[in-house]
C-alpha cells in the first residue's frame, strides 16, 4: 500500500510527483503501463481533469486505476465542465473509492480544446472549489445539507509564479493559501529567480504549505519557442532555447532531459521548495530517467 | 411647387465639335422636369451670361443645369450667375460634356453626352437652397511659442491689426531660439524688445495650454500662469512651438567630452578662452534621420567656421548632403572650396572613444575602402523631435500629428500651414525639418490666411449645408468620432434631445459623417443619398 | 446597448428559399447604431438580395421598412400593412425585435437576418466590446467597475486563472485584455486592492429566474 | 443595353485627373459614369450596390493618394467600403462584378485611364 500522500507531504523532505495524462478512448492498458512503472517511484500520481480541454478518458477513472495497482492517486478537478452539483457528487464518489487527495483548478478554457462549440461551465473558480472541498470536509455539502458520511480530502492547487503581470496572480494565490490548501503545485517554470521569488512570496502568507515545482522538459528549440506562443503562463528564457538549438540532432529529448534534471538537483540542493511535480506529456516511460538523473532514485 | 429645370448647352466656342447638338436639345427637352433648353457657344462669356440670365427670369426656372466644361472650371462662375438672377447658388449642376465627354472620346458622343445631362438634371431637381450668413468672429490670435517663429507670427500679426497673445511655456521670450541651422544674422534680442514693446501684443511667460474649446471665430482656451488659470476667447490660434534635438549616439558614448552637439560646437567657437584648438573634426549627419535638412545647414554652417577660424582640418560623414536651398547651395560650394573633406556612406560609421580621441571607421562608397580617422572632436549626428509638449496640445485642441510627430507635415494634400481643423495653423519647426528660410515664408503666409478669417470680425459661410436631422439622429457620437475636421459636437435640441450639431464655421463639407452615420440622419446639401442615386439611376434607364 | 451583427448571406438564403416577396423590417435604435440591423442595413441586404435574384432565375420582390423599435409591439404594429403583403418576414432587429415581430404576425414566417450578440459599448467607431451579461446579480462594486463575469473569458470572481499570457492578455485571446489585470490595475489606482484580496462566494446564476420578467410597482 | 462602369471620382484628385485625361485625349471607354463627390469618404455601401442594381457592371471608387486625402481618413474610409462591398457581392456570387478602390493625384491622368481599363479588364462575362 502505498503511504497517504498527507503523510509523505508532513514526513518526506523532498517529495516528487508525477502526471498521469488519460487517454482518449476505454482502452486503459497504456495508463496501467505508465502506473506500474511509476507508482513505486513518485509519491503520488497526479492524474488530468480533460487536459487542456480535450475530451478524454476521466480523471476519476484512471485515478481509480492508480489505487488499484497500488499507487497514490491525486484527483484533478477542473472548473471547466461541471456545474457544482457534478463537482460535488464527483467529489463524494472518489472519497468512497479511496481517492484521498484533490488538485483544485480553474482549467484551460474551452476555446483551446478540441470541442471549441461546447458549453463552458465555470460555475464556481479554484478558490470557490477549495472551499467547496473544506465544505464537504466539515460534512455538509454546498447548500448547507448534512452529508451521511462525510469526507476529508488532502487539497492542492496550482499557480503560475512567471506570470506577468505577477501582482494579480500573487493575490489569487494568497486566496487560494487563505481557503486552505496543503500543497501547490505550479506551473512549470524554468528560472529559479522565479520560484524563488514565489517560494518567498508563499512563505509569508503560509508557512507550512508545501510547494512543488513544476517540471516539463522541453524537447527542443522549436518545442520551447511553441510553448510561449501557445501554453498559457509558460514562459522559457531565451538561453534554454539556445540551448536546446545547440544540441545535435536526435538528442533533444536527452537534453530535455538533462535540463529537466540539472533544475530538479539546483531546486533540492538550495532547498528553493518542498518538491517536484513531473510533467513529460506524452513521454512517461521516461520519468524515470530524469529521476535518475536528477539523483532522485 | 414644382422644380422647373432650365438646361444650358455651351459648345465651349466650338471646343466641343463632336456631338449633335440639336438632337441632344430636342432629347434633353423630353427629359422630365425640364422646362428649356439653350444653346449657347460661349455661356461663360457676357452675352451668354445675360442669356442665361433672361431665360431664368422668362421661363420661371428654378433649377439649373449647364452641359458645358468641367464644374472644376466654371462651376463657380455660374453659381454666381444664379445669384445675381435671384436664384440660390446651390440649384446648380454641371453635366461635363467637355472634358468628360467630347475630348475623352473620339468619334460622335451624342448619346454619351445626353446621359450625362441625364444625370445632372436628375440631380438638379432634387438640389435644395444653401443659405449664407455673415457669423461673428473673435478678432484676438493666440500664438503657441516663444521662440523665432512664434516672435515674427505675432509681430507681422499685430502689424496687419489683430490683437495677439503670445504663450510661453518659458520664463523668458526667446530663450530656445538657438537655430540648428543657423540664425542667418537675425538679432533675437531685438525682436524681442520689440514684441514687448508692442501694446497689440500679450505677452504670457512661464504659461500653458490647459484646455481649449470651440472652433475657428471663437475658441476658448484656458492658459495657466502663476498657479491661476485663466480663459481666454480667440478666433485663431498659431502653434509655432519649435523642435528639439537628440544626439543619436550609443548610451555609453553620450559622456564623452569630445563627442559634442553642434549646439556645443558653436560655443566653443565663440569662446574666446579656449585652451585647446581641435585639430581634427569629424562630422556625421543623416544616417538616423534621413529628414536632415537642419542637421545639414548646421554642419555646413559650423564646418566653415572651425575651419575659417581654427583652421581644423574637417572631416564630414554623411549618407548624401541634401542641399535644398540657394544658401544651402552656397554654404556646400564654399566648404568644399575651402577644404571640408566630404566622405559619403551609406552605413553608419562606428564610433570608438580612443585615448583622448574619436575614433570614426568608416566605409567610402567612391572610395570603396575603410576609413580610419582619429579625430579630437566628433560632433555627432542628431535627431529632430518636436519639441515636448507637442503630444499634449495636439491632443488638447485635438489635431493630429505625423508619424515621427510633427504636425501634420506628410499630408501633401493639406495647406502646409493650416491643420486639418480651420482656424488652427502652425509655423517653422513644429511642423517638421524646416529651416529658418522656411519660418520666414511660413509666418507671412499664415498671417495672411488668419487676416482674411478675422479682419473683418465676420465670416461668411453657408448655412446647415451639412446637418443632422434631429428626428433621425439618435446621438450614437459615430460622426463625432470620425469627422476629420472636429466639426461636430453633441448640442441639445429646443426639447432637450441631444443631437450632433455640425458647426457651420468647422466644417469642410467632405461628407465622411454623411457616409458613415448609421441612423442616415446626416444630410449633406447636393450630395444627400437622393442626389447620388439619383444620377447612379439613369444607368438602369438608359 | 444591444450589438448585433449580420447573420451570413448563405444562411439568410436558406431561410427565405421558399418566399417570393419579402419585408426586411429594420429596427432603428440598437443595432441601428452597431451597423447591424438599422434603416441603412435593410437598404444593403435588400439591395444584395435584389442582385442575388437577378443572377438566379427566381424571380423575388424586396420590400423595405424599418421601425424606432422593433421591440414595442406598438411600433410593429405601424407594419401591418407591408407584413400582409409579404409572405415572410425578414427582421434584422435584436432577438427581441424579431420575437415581437413574431407574435405581432402569427400567420407569417418571421427569419432572424442578425445574430445578436452581446450588451456592449462601441471602443471607437466601427469596433464594439462586449460589456454586460445581464446576469442579474451586479458585481460591479466590488471590482474598480469591470465585470468579470463577462469580460473575463471565465467569468471567474476570485482573481485571474493561471494562463495570462504577457502583458496581461487573455489566455485565448492576445487581441483581448485579461479582465482581472484591468481590475488589478483600476484597484490598484484608487488605492482599494483590498477589495481584490476578498473572498468572492459562488455566484448566484439563478439571480434572474430565467426567462427574466420584471414586473415594476411604478407602472 | 449599354454596360457602364461607374466611378465615385473625389473632387480633389480623380475629377480632375479625368478631366485632365479629356485635355489629353487620353482615351477610356465611353461607357464610364463619374459621379463627383466631395471626398471618397463620401461613398457609401449603398451607392456602390445601387449601381449594380441599375446595371453598371463595375464600380471604381477613386480617391487620393494614402496619406494625402484632404480630409485626412476619407480614402481609407472609401477602400474599407469597396473591400466590405466586394465582400457582400462574394457572399451573393457576383463576383464577376468589381468595385476597386484606386488611389491618384488630380496630375495622373495616366492612373486615372490604367484604373478604369484595369477595371474593365476584370469584369467576368455571366456563366464564365
Amino acid at each position: 500500500m502505498a503511504t497517504p500522500f498527507r503523510e509523505i507531504l508532513k514526513t518526506k523532505d523532498f517529495v516528487v510527483t508525477a502526471e498521469a495524462a488519460p487517454g482518449k478512448g476505454s482502452n486503459v492498458s497504456k495508463a496501467i503501463e505508465h502506473i506500474e512503472l511509476l507508482k513505486d517511484k513518485v509519491d503520488g500520481l497526479n492524474v488530468t481533469d480533460n487536459q487542456s480541454s480535450v475530451m478524454r478518458y476521466p480523471s476519476l477513472g484512471v485515478c481509480l486505476l492508480v489505487k488499484e495497482h497500488g499507487g497514490e492517486p491525486i484527483l484533478q478537478v477542473t472548473c471547466r465542465d461541471r456545474n457544482r452539483l457534478a463537482i460535488q457528487a464527483d467529489l463524494l464518489f472518489a472519497y468512497s473509492r479511496g481517492i484521498n487527495n484533490v488538485l483544485c483548478l480553474t482549467g484551460d478554457s474551452i476555446d483551446v480544446g478540441d470541442h471549441k462549440e461546447a458549453k463552458q461551465v465555470f460555475d464556481l473558480d479554484s478558490v470557490q472549489l477549495i472551499h467547496l472541498v473544506h465544505t464537504l470536509n466539515s460534512g455538509k455539502d454546498m447548500a448547507g445539507n448534512e452529508l451521511d458520511g462525510g469526507i476529508d480530502f488532502c487539497i492542492g492547487t496550482t499557480a503560475t509564479p512567471s506570470a506577468d503581470p505577477l501582482e494579480p496572480q500573487l493575490i489569487k494565490v494568497e486566496k487560494k493559501l487563505k481557503a486552505g490548501v496543503s500543497f501547490v503545485q505550479t506551473q512549470a517554470v524554468y528560472e529559479l529567480d522565479e520560484l524563488k521569488r514565489f517560494t518567498e512570496f508563499v512563505r509569508t502568507v503560509d508557512g507550512g504549505v508545501k510547494i512543488l515545482a513544476g517540471i516539463v522538459p522541453v524537447v527542443g528549440a522549436k518545442m520551447a519557442a511553441y510553448m510561449n506562443d501557445n501554453v498559457p503562463g509558460v514562459f522559457i528564457p531565451q538561453y534554454l532555447i539556445d540551448e536546446l538549438a545547440q544540441a545535435p540532432k536526435g538528442t533533444g529529448v536527452a537534453k530535455g532531459i538533462e535540463i529537466a534534471a540539472r533544475m530538479i538537483r539546483q531546486i533540492r540542493e538550495e532547498k528553493v521548495c518542498d518538491g517536484v511535480h513531473i510533467m513529460f506529456i506524452g513521454r512517461e516511460e521516461r520519468v524515470p530517467e530524469i529521476l535518475e538523473t536528477s539523483g532522485l532514485l | 411647387m414644382k422644380n422647373k429645370v432650365g438646361v444650358f448647352f455651351c459648345d465651349c466656342g466650338g471646343a466641343i465639335n463632336n456631338i449633335d447638338f440639336d438632337a441632344a436639345v430636342k432629347k434633353v427637352a423630353k427629359f422630365p422636369g425640364v422646362t428649356c433648353v439653350n444653346l449657347s457657344s460661349n455661356l461663360c462669356l457676357e452675352e451668354g451670361e445675360e442669356k442665361m440670365l433672361s431665360c431664368i427670369k422668362e421661363e420661371n426656372i428654378n433649377r439649373v443645369v449647364v452641359a458645358a466644361c468641367s464644374p472644376d472650371f466654371k462651376e463657380h462662375f455660374f453659381r454666381q450667375v444664379l445669384e445675381s438672377a435671384g436664384l440660390n447658388g446651390h440649384l446648380f449642376s454641371m453635366a461635363n460634356i467637355r472634358e468628360q465627354g467630347s475630348w475623352a472620346h473620339d468619334g460622335d458622343i451624342t448619346v454619351k453626352a445626353v446621359e450625362l445631362i441625364k444625370m445632372a438634371v436628375n440631380r438638379a431637381r432634387l438640389l435644395q437652397p444653401v443659405k449664407k450668413k455673415k457669423f461673428p468672429v473673435n478678432k484676438d490670435v493666440l500664438v503657441v511659442g516663444g521662440g523665432f517663429a512664434a516672435i515674427n507670427a505675432a509681430l507681422q500679426l499685430s502689424r496687419v491689426g489683430l490683437r495677439t497673445t503670445l504663450l510661453e511655456g518659458e520664463a523668458v521670450l526667446g530663450s530656445e531660439t538657438a537655430e540648428l541651422g543657423g540664425l542667418c544674422g537675425f538679432d533675437i534680442g531685438s525682436m524681442v524688445s520689440e514684441v514687448e514693446g508692442d501694446e497689440n501684443i500679450e505677452i504670457l511667460t512661464s504659461a500653458e495650454v490647459r484646455a481649449t474649446a470651440g472652433k475657428i471665430g471663437d475658441f476658448t482656451v484656458r492658459i495657466r500662469k502663476g498657479g491661476e488659470e485663466i480663459s481666454h476667447k480667440y478666433g485663431a490660434v498659431v502653434l509655432a512651438t519649435g523642435y528639439q534635438t537628440k544626439l543619436a549616439l550609443e548610451s555609453e558614448l553620450k559622456s564623452d567630452i569630445n563627442i559634442v552637439s553642434q549646439e556645443k560646437l558653436c560655443r566653443m567657437l565663440e569662446d574666446p578662452n579656449l585652451e585647446i584648438r581641435p585639430r581634427t573634426i569629424g562630422f556625421m549627419f543623416d544616417f538616423s534621420d534621413e529628414n536632415s535638412r537642419l542637421s545639414t545647414l548646421a554642419t555646413l554652417n559650423n564646418a566653415l567656421a572651425a575651419r575659417q577660424k581654427w583652421d581644423s582640418e574637417i572631416y564630414v560623414f554623411c549618407k548624401s548632403v541634401k542641399v535644398d536651398s540657394p544658401r544651402a547651395e552656397k554654404l556646400y560650394r564654399e566648404a568644399r572650396d575651402c577644404g571640408v573633406v566630404f566622405l559619403k556612406c551609406e552605413a553608419r560609421p562606428r564610433i570608438t572613444a580612443d585615448n583622448g580621441r574619436v575614433k570614426i571607421e568608416a566605409k567610402d562608397v567612391f572610395l570603396g575602402e575603410d576609413t580610419i580617422l582619429a579625430c579630437d572632436l566628433l560632433v555627432a549626428e542628431e535627431l529632430l523631435l518636436p519639441s515636448e509638449g507637442t503630444e499634449a496640445l495636439s491632443s488638447l485642441l485635438n489635431i493630429r500629428r505625423d508619424s515621427r510627430g510633427f504636425y501634420q507635415d506628410e499630408n501633401v494634400h493639406l495647406y502646409p500651414v493650416a491643420s486639418e481643423k480651420k482656424g488652427i495653423f502652425f509655423v517653422g519647426g513644429c511642423r517638421g525639418d524646416l529651416d529658418l528660410s522656411r519660418v520666414l515664408t511660413d509666418v507671412p503666409s499664415v498671417v495672411a490666411s488668419v487676416y482674411e478669417l478675422l479682419s473683418s470680425g465676420n465670416i461668411l459661410a453657408e448655412v446647415e449645408r451639412v446637418k443632422a436631422d434631429p428626428q433621425k439622429c439618435v446621438a450614437c457620437l459615430t460622426c463625432i468620432r470620425v469627422c476629420p475636421h472636429d466639426a461636430i459636437q453633441l448640442v441639445r435640441t429646443d426639447n432637450s434631445k441631444e443631437v450632433a450639431g455640425i458647426s457651420d464655421l468647422a466644417c469642410d463639407a467632405c461628407g465622411v459623417c454623411a457616409a458613415i452615420c448609421p441612423a442616415k440622419a446626416i444630410i449633406f446639401q447636393g450630395y444627400r443619398d437622393e442626389e447620388i442615386l439619383a444620377q447612379i439611376e439613369t444607368i438602369g434607364e438608359s | 446597448m444591444i450589438i448585433a451583427e449580420r447573420k451570413p448571406m448563405a444562411e439568410i438564403r436558406q431561410m427565405i428559399a421558399p418566399y417570393k416577396k419579402l419585408l426586411l423590417a429594420g429596427c432603428a435604435t440598437c443595432v441601428a447604431v452597431c451597423w447591424a440591423g438599422g434603416e441603412k442595413e435593410v437598404g444593403i441586404l435588400a439591395s444584395q438580395l435584389r442582385l442575388a435574384q437577378s443572377k438566379g432565375r427566381k424571380k423575388i420582390s424586396v420590400l423595405e421598412a424599418t421601425v424606432e423599435r422593433q421591440c414595442e409591439k406598438e411600433m410593429v404594429e405601424e407594419l401591418r400593412d407591408k407584413v400582409q403583403e409579404a409572405d415572410a418576414v425578414l427582421s434584422l432587429a435584436c432577438g427581441s425585435g424579431i420575437q415581437t415581430m413574431a407574435e405581432m404576425f402569427e400567420d407569417k414566417p418571421v427569419f432572424p437576418a442578425v445574430n445578436t450578440t452581446f450588451i456592449g459599448m462601441p471602443e471607437r467607431e466601427g469596433l464594439w466590446v462586449e460589456m454586460c451579461g445581464a446576469c442579474g446579480d451586479c458585481f460591479l462594486d466590488r471590482t474598480g467597475g469591470i465585470c468579470p463575469v463577462v469580460r473575463c473569458a471565465k467569468g471567474l470572481l476570485n482573481g485571474p486563472c493561471g494562463g495570462t499570457r504577457k502583458g496581461g492578455k487573455c489566455e485565448i485571446d492576445p487581441e483581448k485584455d485579461c479582465a482581472w489585470v484591468l481590475i488589478y490595475r483600476r484597484l490598484e489606482k484608487q488605492d482599494r486592492l483590498d477589495l481584490m484580496r476578498q473572498y468572492y462566494t459562488p455566484k448566484n446564476f439563478r439571480a434572474v429566474k430565467r426567462p427574466g420578467r420584471i414586473q415594476s410597482v411604478k407602472a | 443595353m449599354n454596360k457602364c462602369i461607374v466611378a465615385f471620382c473625389c473632387e480633389h484628385s480623380a475629377y480632375p485627373a479625368a478631366d485632365l485625361a479629356g485635355k489629353l485625349r487620353l482615351h477610356y471607354p465611353e461607357s464610364l459614369r463619374i459621379i463627383r463627390v466631395p471626398c471618397a469618404g463620401r461613398v457609401d455601401v449603398i451607392h456602390i450596390l445601387k449601381a449594380f442594381e441599375n446595371g453598371a457592371v463595375a464600380v471604381l471608387v477613386l480617391g487620393c493618394e494614402d496619406g494625402a486625402c484632404h480630409h485626412i481618413t476619407g480614402n481609407t474610409r472609401a477602400k474599407e467600403r469597396v473591400e466590405y462591398c466586394n465582400m457582400l457581392l462574394k457572399e451573393i456570387e457576383a463576383d464577376g462584378s468589381p468595385v476597386a478602390m484606386f488611389n491618384l493625384s488630380p496630375n495622373e491622368p495616366h492612373k486615372f485611364v490604367r484604373a478604369v481599363n484595369e477595371i474593365t479588364k476584370r469584369i467576368k462575362e455571366p456563366g464564365r
